[in-house]
Parts: structure tokens; C-alpha cells; sequence
């Protein structure tokens, strides 16, 4: 007999496992404190799998799954919902969360400590992480946020130095301040509304100025937490700062995190203020990440803070949603956020490679005794990065030329224009990146590179990681039709009209 | 008559938090704006009483005035430094920054206040109506513990979750380098006076008491595993004052069990609701009142030892007296 | 009003009337041990009497033991806080001296 | 005007307090202190809310808060060890500008 039939159907426990799963695991790696790491993950990591797989059979049959905590549901309880853009990002979360969990324990070897914190923080991460891709109420959300600032600030300072900590500051003032103009904005929905779920706020919702506010201010809130420009200054320090596994974290998922609830909280909690200002404001302001992070990223002199400018260029492509507010659109910015974590995971990995076997960063040529040793992290660093650019047959191309479809459609010639504009730009500051990497090093040998402990060897598990996070992002490219069915479904828009 | 004595009495209090809140701001000197900041946070208390929200005015006397100010008084006393106000920039692009910086603190206060008078009351059905007709349900009398417990118990898990990430945070940031050695927040620096034992002993016996009937009376009336928790951790934080509790480089068996025990019974809880067909931390029938009050004890100790560690700035404490020499 | 009434109200208005004092003492007096020693003697007598007085207006017993006991619990943490500033203002002292 | 009205504004007038902190003084202590102030005024402003109607007083706010001064003091206690060992670390007390690259 089928489990989930005895069950309330509004009550499907595989979205409390998606949470619990790796929250147990956290508290179960505080107290082994930091034995038994990787047969911890190895269980957390089928463990959430098994849990995906049953939601995701769940949503592909009846579009959205729901468990009321407690048994009380809106608007006294909290509710966990999943639908398919939810899926895509606990997807995303697990393939990133296994390609860092393998890499942890060779990239922090040797230091006790920082692997003994790195399993909590990060286990209690992936928690949080899953419980914001499933949370519908929005005060439950504000904890969740915090649950994210806090464990991000704590693993980007992880084994860091003083400029570690510096960046690590920066970034939680950021944070902070944006969860408390989070919190104040629910503050002002539940005095005017008397709820704080996403669902119940968007039916019949009412709109006064303090409703307008309370948006403008959560809004604000999370574009500091995403980085969107603006208020992007804390990212690159943080970004770049940070040990490989968490830079790949960071930027793969927590800042998505954020422009996820603002997908949310717009297309879900307050449809009736998605208007036309509204969309444009959300436009503008990610062409101006776009281009902004794209012009950063090409004056760079080092691996991994082209990579964070690149982030912070990326993500505005996923505000194009509002202004271009259509089926096509939809489906490109959920696949460009796959595929956009997939790559970018697989860059800052490779870049973690490059730092610890030539032990800098900086943009010169790779001396030729550490190219064989450094030659998958580099062929995953030009498979990602050919996704980035958006080039046939990757998941980014997929993703781009849904955009541009889209742009064509709803957009008109600056949305058209924009995207392949911040394409052009994506494909020079690549190719700038992979060129001065492959390049002879002037003068032959030597070129002030750190030489004596540039012979560190590579453990296998990190030299492949990279490229095989190439190949998904490669073979995102293939298998988007079943994979954009899944993730479409319970999407606010619906496809138009052939 | 009554009436217009809470009038004044309010407007007072709110005039004080005002002139309070600018001061803690424009003070000259840090120390003055911490000591100020705890003020401002015994008359937040005060405020809460006046808003009939006691339980809200036990906490923040406890945690945001008591073990906040604690933690500022302690930072403050290791980055004191003797740098004179470093010459910044320009004094005129300072004073000009300022009025723009004001100016745009002017408008947050226009907008937000102009936002909020235009708030009215919800017409729709309000969590807060349903909260109020249910706690009857829950096993629990007391509305706020219903909620913190029962209706949104999920919330108070995943805080317990934030509690711990702060520890393991502040770990993280000492993880790059060894642990100071020396440090010591201990008062008694030229040994103990027979004072600080006997307040020692009168306080300890009292304070755990008190932590006791908080958690205890939770169920009916203001208190709970917060207001327990953070009683307990004030007396954390007066044993490590006074050099009964020493810090420790690692945390024991022991105390990483304590630190997570919140987190895992309540997690433990729900999912063995959900074993039995239910939802998560759907309690069954009467079973509800004593499943809340072990998750309330465990809640109550996993409260008070982060802060502690976190007041103690170490990854463990143990019992000892400080190896200072008079 | 009843007698019970005016009594209480009395003492509420001395037990002001020295947490008055005591404030003034402490912003007037010139050095520290007269302004320890202004503020808590005062304030001590003024919260005791104030603590009556409530307990006379409330005339319950439940009540007036519970406030003898704050009462106690506000003397101790006087008393001992009084003690240490004492004790701190006398070790600079010396150190300023010596 | 009423009990819950001033309460209000007195939240807000908090808040922008904490604003104007948060930007004018660039010490990190003052900074977690303004972030503080700016917390207790949206916490002031939900309790203020909840009574609104004296016979009813709403205690989903007053849950709210006392997670929220939970959150609080643990955000507090992390960005205070970060102060603390930034101190140890360089003596530096304040972020300087961030210069790229």
C-alpha cells in the first residue's frame, strides 16, 4: 500500500525529512564532533536524496505538496509547500551539497579545527537551506534567513585571516540589515493583514501604502542579501575570501536563496502589486547588476574574484523575470539558476585548485611542471565557463536562449539588446580568464611564481570535481525538456498559446 | 485619574526610550553608549509591561539588557584602546554626510510612521483570533507558550538552531589562529574577597530556584524555557565573573550534548509524531502537556549554556577557581 | 479612600521622596565613595518603603512576601555592587598614588 | 491619540535612530549597537500592534518577539566575537574601505 495515501494528503512528511535530515546530521556531527564526517554525509546525503525523490514523484503527480506542521496550518500554523520551482533548488542544493561534501575532507585535511566546525555549519547550512526553499510563512522565513547569514558568515571565515574576518564583518552588517528590513517589513504585513503566510497574504490581498512599504523594504532587504547591485559591496571579499568548498556554497546557492523569496514574495505573497513599475524597477536593476558585475569581472587581476563579479552579474539575470513575465522567461531564469550554481560550483572548486597548487590566484600563465596536475581543474573551468557564456549544447545556452526568446516575445529590442550585451561581456571576461591561464609564462620560468611549496600535490577527489561539475553543466544542456517539466510545475505563469 | 497617571507614565517612558536610543548613538564615548544601551533595555522591559506582553518584559530584561549587556561590557573591555578619534576625513564632508545621513534617518521615520498610522485593523481572519480560540486545545494555558510551543513551534526549533550556529560562528572565528591565553574576565583579580563567596553562595541556590519556577509556571502564565534558560545562563556568567567557572579550549562529551539537546529532542519529538500518522509536532491527545514540558526543560538548558560559552568567549567551561595568584 | 489607603499612599510618596534624594546625592556629591555611599543607603530605604507600601495597598500575604523578598534580593545586589565599585575606586586610588 | 499609537511612532522615531547609527559611526561595537536599537523598535512595533484592542491582545507577536530577542543576542554574541578577534588579529576596530582586487 502506498505510505503517502494513509496519510492526510496536506501532510506529506518528506518535506519535514528534506529538512530534518540534514539538521539531525548537524546535531549528530556537534556531538561526534567531527569523527565519523563522512559516513555522516555519505548517510545525509542518500538520506535527502531518497527524501527528493519521493517529493519530486509527489509534485510530478499533483503539482504541489504541502505539510502542515503542527496539524494546524494557515494562518495560525506553518505550512511547508513544495512545487517545482522548489524542487529545482533542493536539486541544485543536493548536487552541490555531494560535490562539496567529497571535496571537504581532502581540501580541509590537515586542519583539525576548521573540518571539526566545517561539518556543522555546513550540515546546519543545507537545513536551512532546504527549509527556505519550502517555507511559505514569512516570519518562519526571517529565521530561516538567519539561519543562512549566520552559518554563511561562519564557514566564509572559516580558517581565514584577518582579511577573512574583515570580509566576514562586512558581510554579516550586510546581512543583518537586510534581515531586519525583512522583519520589519512582516511586522507591517501581519499589523495590516493579520497573516503571515505567503499563500493566504496573496488571495484577496488589499493594498495600502503600509502593504507598498512593507515590500519596497523586505525587497531591499534581500538585494543585500543577494548581492544585487546596489548593494553587492560585501560579495567579492566574502566571495573570493573564503575556502573553495564554501566560496562554491555561497555562491551556487546561499545567495540564490535570496532572489528566490524576492521570486516569491512578488509572483506568490503580493501578485497584486507585480505591475508594471514594479517590473521595470526589478529590470533595471538587474541590468545594471548584468553589466555592472560583467565590467568589474573584466578588470580583475585575480581567478576568484572574476569568478565573485561574475556572480554578482549572473544573478541579475534573474531579475528579467519581471519585466519579462512570460512562460519562456520563467523557464530561462529557473534554468539559468540550475545551471548558473552548477558551473559556478565547478569554477570556484577549480580555482581552489589553481590556489593551492601554484599558491596564488593571480592571473598568470600556469607554469607548465603543474599543468598535467592542474589539467581537469582547468578543463572543468572551461566547460563551466562555456555554459556561463551560454554557448550550444550547455544547460546555459538552454537558459539564455529561453531569455532571449522571451525578450523577442514579451520584451521588445533593450531586454534583447541587454542579454546579449551581458552575454558578449560574460564571453570576453572568460575568455580573458582561460587565456592568461593557458598562456606561456612570460619569460619562460620563474615570473615571481611561488615556487617552493608550489608543489603541493592534489588529491584526486579535488582535481576531478571540477570537471565533473563541467560535464553536468554540459549535460544540463541535454536534458532539459524532462527536467523543466518537473520544475514548471505550480509556476505562476502559463504558456502561451502556440 | 488612574488614567491620566499611565498617560504621563507613557509618555515619560517613550520620551526616555527616544532620548535614550539618540544618546546610545551620539554618544562620544563607547562605554557610555553600552551602559546606555542597557538602560535603554531595562526600560524596553518596562515598556513591554505597559504593553501587557510580561513575558516579553521578563526576556528582555534578562537576555537583551542583562546577557546582551554582559556581552558588550566584555567586548568592550578587551578592544578598549587608547587611539585617540582617528583623524578622519575632511570635518567638512563629515559634517555634510551627517545631515544627508540624517536627513535619510528623517525620511525612514516620515515614511514608516506615515505607513504605520495608515494601518488598520484586518478585516480577514487573523492569526491572532485563531490563536486565542485554540490554546484551549493545546494542552497549554498560556496563549504565548501555545505559540512558541504548539501552533508555531517550528519557528522555536529552527531558533535553537540559530543559538547554536552563534556558537559554532564564534568558534569559526577563533579557528584561524590559537586561543588567547590570559584572558580572563575574572573580577577578582587580586583574589577573591569574602564577599563574592558569599554572594556566590546565596545567589546560586536562588537563581536556580527562580529558573525552576519560570519554567514550571510557563504553562500558565508568563515564563517558559526562555526566560529559565537565560536566568540560568545570568548565573553562568556571575560564576564566570567570579572565577568559579574556568574556560576550556574544547568542549567535553558532555557539554556538546548539552548544547544540542534542544535542538534533538524537539527534532525528536516531531518526527515521532510523524511516525504515528500524524503531522510534525502534531502532539497526540493528552499526551500534548507532557511532551511540551520535556521539550521545555531540554529547551531551558540548551538556552543557557550557548550563552554562557558565547558570554565566555571559549569553546568549554569547567568548574575550577581562575589560577590568577593574588 | 480608607485609612489603609492613605497609609500606603504615604509610604509610596517618602519611598520617592528618598529615591529623590539619592539621585540628587548622586549627581551633587563631589567624589565617589560619598555618591556610593548617598545612593545606596537612600535607595535602599526608598525601595523598602516603597515595597511597603504596595504591600499595604495589595494587603495580601502571598504578596507582602514576595516583595520582602525582592526587597532582600535589591539589598544584596546593593550591597555587594557597592562593595566592588568601593573596592575598584580605592585599587586606582592607590595605583594613581603609588 | 492611543496607548498603542504612541508606542508606535516611538518604534519608528528607534528605528530611524538605528538607521542614522548604522550609517554615521563606522565603529563595528556602534554598529551592532544601532543594528540592536533597529531590532527592539520592530519588536516595539509588533507588541504596540498586538494591543490595538485592549480586550484582545494578539499573542502571535509576542512570540515572535521573544524568538526574535533570541535571534538577536545569538546575531549579537557572533558579530562580537568577529570584533573581538578582528581586534586580537590587527587592532582594528572598524572596516576600512574595501579596495578591490
Amino acid at each position: 500500500m502506498n505510505e503517502a495515501s494513509v496519510l492526510p494528503v496536506e501532510s506529506h512528511p518528506g518535506l519535514v525529512l528534506l529538512v530534518f535530515i540534514p539538521l539531525l546530521a548537524a546535531i549528530l556531527s556537534v556531538l561526534l564532533d567531527g569523527r565519523a564526517a563522512r559516513s555522516t554525509a555519505v548517510v545525509t546525503l542518500a538520506g535527502v536524496f531518497g527524501a527528493l525523490w519521493w517529493v519530486s514523484a509527489e509534485v510530478a503527480a499533483a503539482s504541489q505538496v504541502r505539510h502542515l506542521l503542527g496539524g494546524w496550518g494557515a494562518p495560525l500554523g506553518i505550512e511547508l509547500m513544495a512545487d517545482g520551482l522548489s524542487l529545482a533548488m533542493l536539486w541544485l542544493t543536493w548536487v552541490t551539497g555531494l560535490a562539496v561534501s567529497a571535496v571537504a575532507p581532502a581540501s580541509f585535511a590537515g586542519r583539525a579545527e576548521v573540518s571539526r566546525l566545517f561539518w556543522p555549519l555546513w550540515l546546519t547550512l543545507w537545513a536551512a537551506l532546504n527549509a527556505t526553499w519550502l517555507a511559505t510563512d514569512l516570519f518562519n522565513l526571517y529565521i530561516t534567513l538567519e539561519l543562512l547569514t549566520l552559518a554563511a558568515v561562519a564557514l566564509a571565515i572559516l580558517g581565514g585571516g584577518s582579511a577573512a574576518l574583515r570580509a566576514g564583518m562586512r558581510y554579516l552588517l550586510y546581512a543583518l540589515l537586510g534581515s531586519l528590513a525583512w522583519l520589519l517589513g512582516v511586522a507591517l504585513i501581519y499589523a495590516g493583514h493579520g497573516v503571515l503566510d505567503l499563500h493566504t497574504l496573496g488571495v484577496g490581498l488589499e493594498v495600502g501604502p503600509a502593504t507598498w512599504f512593507a515590500a519596497a523594504l523586505m525587497s531591499v532587504g534581500l538585494m543585500a542579501k543577494a548581492a544585487l547591485w546596489p548593494l553587492h559591496g560585501w560579495l567579492p571579499p566574502a566571495h573570493a575570501g573564503a575556502p573553495a568548498p564554501v566560496s562554491a556554497l555561497l555562491s551556487a546557492l546561499v545567495v540564490k536563496a535570496a532572489v528566490y523569496l524576492l521570486l516569491r514574495l512578488w509572483w506568490w505573497g503580493l501578485p497584486a502589486l507585480t505591475g508594471q513599475g514594479v517590473a521595470l524597477a526589478f529590470g533595471v536593476l538587474g541590468a545594471a547588476a548584468m553589466l555592472y558585475g560583467s565590467v568589474l569581472a573584466l578588470m580583475q587581476l585575480r581567478v576568484k574574484r572574476i569568478i565573485a563579479y561574475s556572480t554578482i552579474a549572473q544573478l541579475g539575470y534573474l531579475l528579467l523575470v519581471f519585466p519579462l513575465a512570460s512562460m519562456a522567461a520563467w523557464q530561462g531564469v529557473l534554468y539559468h539558476a540550475l545551471s548558473h550554481g552548477v558551473a559556478k560550483a565547478a569554477m570556484f572548486l577549480a580555482a581552489g585548485n589553481i590556489l593551492m597548487v601554484v599558491g596564488h590566484d593571480r592571473l598568470a600563465g600556469l607554469p607548465q611542471a603543474m599543468r598535467a596536475r592542474l589539467g581537469p581543474s582547468v578543463a572543468g573551468l572551461v566547460l563551466a565557463s562555456v555554459s556561463l557564456m551560454g554557448l550550444p549544447p550547455t544547460g546555459g545556452f538552454i537558459a539564455k536562449w529561453l531569455l532571449l526568446r522571451a525578450a523577442f516575445e514579451t520584451g521588445g529590442v533593450v531586454w534583447v539588446s541587454l542579454i546579449v550585451l551581458s552575454g558578449l561581456l560574460a564571453a570576453a571576461y572568460l575568455f580573458r580568464l582561460l587565456a592568461m591561464l593557458l598562456r606561456r609564462p612570460p619569460g619562460g620560468e620563474g615570473d615571481g611564481v611561488p615556487d617552493a611549496h608550489g608543489a603541493a600535490s592534489l588529491p584526486v577527489v579535488l582535481s576531478v570535481m571540477p570537471l565533473l561539475l563541467g560535464i553536468v553543466a554540459v549535460l544540463l544542456g541535454f536534458v532539459a525538456a524532462p527536467l523543466l517539466e518537473l520544475f514548471l510545475q505550480g509556476a505562476p505563469f502559463v504558456e502561451a498559446a502556440p | 485619574m488612574g488614567e491620566l497617571v499611565g498617560w504621563v507614565f507613557d509618555g515619560l517612558l517613550a520620551l526616555s526610550l527616544v532620548l535614550l536610543a539618540a544618546r546610545v548613538v551620539a554618544s562620544a564615548r563607547l562605554f557610555e553608549s553600552i551602559v546606555l544601551f542597557i538602560v535603554f533595555g531595562l526600560l524596553m522591559a518596562i515598556a513591554w509591561a505597559r504593553l501587557a506582553a510580561p513575558h516579553l518584559a521578563l526576556a528582555e530584561a534578562a537576555i537583551g539588557a542583562g546577557i546582551t549587556g554582559a556581552l558588550l561590557l566584555s567586548t568592550f573591555r578587551e578592544i578598549v584602546t587608547d587611539q585617540p578619534p582617528s583623524a578622519e576625513a575632511p570635518k567638512v564632508l563629515v559634517y555634510r554626510l551627517r545631515v544627508l545621513m540624517a536627513l535619510l534617518a528623517g525620511g525612514v521615520f516620515a515614511v514608516l510612521g506615515w505607513a504605520l498610522l495608515s494601518i488598520e485593523v484586518p478585516a480577514g481572519p487573523a492569526a491572532g483570533e485563531q490563536a486565542r480560540a485554540l490554546v484551549a486545545r493545546t494542552g497549554v494555558d498560556d496563549a504565548v507558550t501555545a505559540v512558541l510551543l504548539d501552533f508555531r513551534a517550528y519557528d522555536t526549533l529552527l531558533e535553537m538552531g540559530v543559538l547554536l550556529l552563534a556558537v559554532l560562528g564564534a568558534r569559526a572565528a577563533v579557528a584561524a589562529q590559537p586561543p588567547a591565553s590570559g584572558d580572563d574576565l575574572w573580577i577578582g583579580g587580586e583574589g577573591d574577597t569574602p564577599m563574592v563567596g558569599a554572594l556566590v553562595g546565596l545567589l546560586s541556590p536562588l537563581i536556580i530556584i527562580v529558573a525552576g519556577y519560570l519554567l514550571w509556571v510557563g504553562a500558565y502564565g508568563p515564563g517558559g524555557a526562555f526566560q529559565a534558560g537565560a536566568v540560568l545562563a545570568a548565573l553562568g556568567v556571575l560564576l564566570r565573573l567570579t572565577g568559579r567557572l574556568v574556560p576550556l579550549p574544547r568542549a567535553g562529551a558532555f557539554q556538546r550534548g548539552v548544547l544540542v539537546m534542544g535542538l534533538a529532542v524537539f527534532s525528536l519529538a516531531g518526527l515521532l509524531t510523524m511516525a504515528t500518522g500524524r503531522a510534525f509536532l502534531q502532539y497526540p491527545e493528552g499526551l500534548a502537556y507532557p511532551m511540551i514540558l520535556v521539550i521545555e526543560v531540554a529547551l531551558t538548558l540548551s538556552i543557557a549554556l550557548p550563552l554562557v560559552l558565547l558570554f565566555s568567549g571559549s569553546a568549554g567551561i569547567a568548574a575550577g577557581r581562575s589560577q590568577h595568584s593574588p | 479612600m480608607s485609612a489603609l489607603e492613605v497609609f500606603a499612599a504615604l509610604l509610596l510618596l517618602l519611598g520617592g521622596f528618598f529615591f529623590l534624594s539619592g539621585t540628587v546625592g548622586l549627581l551633587r556629591f563631589p567624589d565617589t565613595l560619598s555618591r556610593l555611599h548617598a545612593v545606596t543607603k537612600a535607595d535602599n530605604l526608598g525601595l523598602g518603603l516603597i515595597l511597603l507600601g504596595v504591600a499595604v495597598h495589595g494587603a495580601n500575604l502571598v504578596l507582602a512576601a514576595k516583595l520582602l523578598l525582592i526587597w532582600m534580593l535589591a539589598l544584596l545586589a546593593a550591597s555587594f555592587s557597592a562593595h566592588l565599585v568601593a573596592r575598584s575606586h580605592l585599587r586606582d586610588e592607590a595605583s594613581r598614588d603609588g | 491619540m492611543s496607548q498603542p499609537a504612541l508606542f508606535v511612532l516611538i518604534a519608528a522615531a528607534v528605528f530611524a535612530i538605528g538607521v542614522y547609527g548604522l550609517l554615521s559611526r563606522p565603529q563595528l561595537v556602534r554598529r551592532i549597537l544601532a543594528l540592536n536599537l533597529m531590532g527592539n523598535g520592530v519588536f516595539l512595533l509588533l507588541v504596540a500592534f498586538a494591543r490595538r484592542n485592549p480586550e484582545t491582545i494578539d499573542p502571535v507577536p509576542h512570540a515572535m518577539v521573544l524568538t526574535g530577542i533570541v535571534i538577536a543576542v545569538s546575531a549579537t554574541a557572533f558579530a562580537l566575537a568577529i570584533v573581538r578577534h578582528l581586534y586580537r588579529q590587527t587592532g582594528e576596530v572598524s572596516l576600512g574601505e574595501d579596495r578591490p582586487r
